[in-house]
């Protein structure tokens, strides 16, 4: 589907795509990819960085000055257009923009910055992977721009089926056959996706679990809060579930010498903590 | 030289396998050069090749260039020096076909997770190690493939039986 | 045309792949003939071919003869199968291989900024164009990618230092 074929669904509905169940009825605005070229080029993005560094070039920013905020809007903009238009967008995407969020914020306090004396200038290594990127691009286009056997030069050659001789056996044997196999199958068994498994274990019961615990029990020993035969998940299950307790500062963790047992009590302020 | 005569050289030193004047012709996709044309200039390419290594002859499909017969100890002498390597696509694309014949390109393609190559299955056949058996009764009709005789002579062995068994874990059909 | 340099002619149009100059020399089996005498030969061949489509040229690996640019307009026509197209994301891959070589894929996905689909190692390493040279010695033991003598051959380079440089880019304004 084209850009101009959304456009007229567009004008038809008003409506032409819907985004987590909200309708969407106008395109993201400070676009700088020609409308018309817009899915030809979004399909074409290597990744993130290739992305931004296509946003910077075409505006002809300094690479080693880039207005944060104006970019990151841009981005964002971007990747809300492209979960509008289906792309299977890879996690990558999402880390830059929350990356791109955070150099934003980070900037958004120069005091911080001025007071300490060594901290670097928060879009360093932004420009830095940046550079990188733009230099292998670079690289890849030139390598690509060379000639190479197979596509451009090839080789010229005689027959020689005609010529009677004993033509040597092959240096191989059976055993290098099985050893090709087995390294194939090996590299399907990587290649084979992983099934993702439906959580056994939810946070919100274990923190119940554990607050009803407390109820009954003033004290419950931090050991107790786990069962071996759950496994690894059940594990972090439960320890995830504690320090979001401790987070909501609706327990307390004790411990009173190194190596002692460790022990969950309710928080003593837990009323307290309503009113401020 | 002509252009023509030099351009007919480029495609049959280039190819593998015999091409037809008609091909030939075809390919030029040039509306002033006729067959016949073609034809003479593969006639003058012929005396060219008087004095050099190789030779322009026509063969049943088609023509080809090829060593002439006088140097044969020598180019036996450089295989024998440095016989020909096989990759390790081209060896794992043979394994499939020993352990899984009947068995299509796509197959291959599937369980190697890559597009085959088209030259490896041309190598293995004009080692003469695996042939078309028949075609799968599914869309595209793909051709099956299969080892032949001349495999099991050139690996030392008596009957297709006689492979190695594989491991149980890496039984390919999962 | 001497013998020796028909000779020559012979061995490497019979070859598909590149022959070193020592090669050839071992291969005459010869106590009339140098080891020069075999280079000088070469650089005669060379200018015989002046008028003819192809050309003899030394790479990585050693001496070839291969069809001369200007005529892969009609090589191309001719192929029945159209060489594969790479995806920037091979291309880009394969700079980083070239330039930070030994490298491993980890590097390579946190330069580029996104993972790497498998097949795009599993073509580059069917075309021989990089190979495992060993495992860097931290945890998970990732596997280190480097080019091969192929890859130059196959890019038409004598050493790996003649792959084109790269610029600096690192302006401070522009």
């Amino acid at each position: 589907m084209s850009l101009n074929d959304i456009v007229q669904t567009a004008e038809k509905s008003q409506v032409f795509a819907t985004v987590k169940g909200e309708p969407v009825t106008e395109l993201p605005k400070n676009l700088y990819i020609p409308p018309e070229a817009l899915e030809v080029y979004l399909e074409q993005f290597e990744g993130p960085l290739d992305l931004l560094l296509f946003l910077i070039r075409k505006q002809d920013i300094d690479i080693l000055n880039i207005p944060v905020n104006e970019i990151t809007n841009q981005y964002v903009s971007y990747i809300e257009l492209m979960q509008i238009l289906n792309f299977e967008l890879a996690a990558e995407y999402l880390v830059m923009a929350a990356m791109l969020a955070e150099i934003k914020s980070r900037m958004m306090l120069p005091s911080v910055v001025e007071e300490e004396e060594d901290e670097e200038d928060p879009r360093a290594e932004l420009v830095r992977r940046l550079q990188e990127y733009e230099k292998v691009k670079f690289a890849s286009i030139e390598l690509d721009d060379m000639e190479r056997v197979g596509r451009d030069v090839f080789i010229a050659s005689a027959n020689i089926d005609h010529l009677c001789f004993d033509q040597p056996k092959p240096q191989v044997d059976i055993g290098d056959l099985t050893h090709a196999l087995l390294s194939v199958m090996a590299r399907k068994k990587q290649r084979k996706p992983h099934t993702v498994e439906a959580i056994k274990f939810s946070i919100t019961d274990r923190m119940n679990n554990v607050m009803n615990s407390l109820r009954e029990f003033d004290f419950i020993r931090f050991q107790d809060c786990f069962t071996e035969e759950e496994g690894r998940a059940g594990l972090v299950v439960a320890f995830s579930a504690i320090l979001q307790l401790l987070r909501n500062s609706l327990i307390e963790i004790t411990q009173e010498k190194p190596l002692y047992p460790i022990f969950i009590s309710l928080a003593k302020n837990k009323t307290k903590d309503s009113q401020s | 030289m002509s252009d023509l005569k030099k351009i007919l050289e480029a495609i049959l030193m280039a190819s593998r396998c015999p091409v037809t004047a008609k091909d030939l012709y075809e390919t030029l996709h040039d509306p002033n050069t006729t067959e016949d044309q073609v034809e003479e200039a593969l006639a003058e390419l012929q005396c060219d090749y008087q004095d050099r290594a190789f030779e322009l002859v026509e063969v049943a499909s088609g023509w080809r260039i090829q060593i002439k017969i006088d140097f044969t100890p020598w180019v036996q002498n450089s295989l024998k020096e440095k016989p020909p390597k096989y990759s390790p696509a081209l060896m794992e694309t043979l394994a499939l076909i020993v352990y899984q014949q009947p068995i299509t390109r796509g197959e291959i393609e599937s369980v190697r997770g890559v597009a085959l190559s088209s030259n490896i299955l041309q190598i293995l056949m004009d080692n003469e190690w695996i042939r078309i058996s028949g075609y799968r009764e599914t869309p595209g009709r793909p051709a099956l493939y299969i080892t032949t005789k001349k495999f099991l002579d050139d690996f030392g062995l008596k009957n297709i039986k006689n492979v190695p068994e594989l491991p149980e874990i890496t039984k390919i059909s999962e």
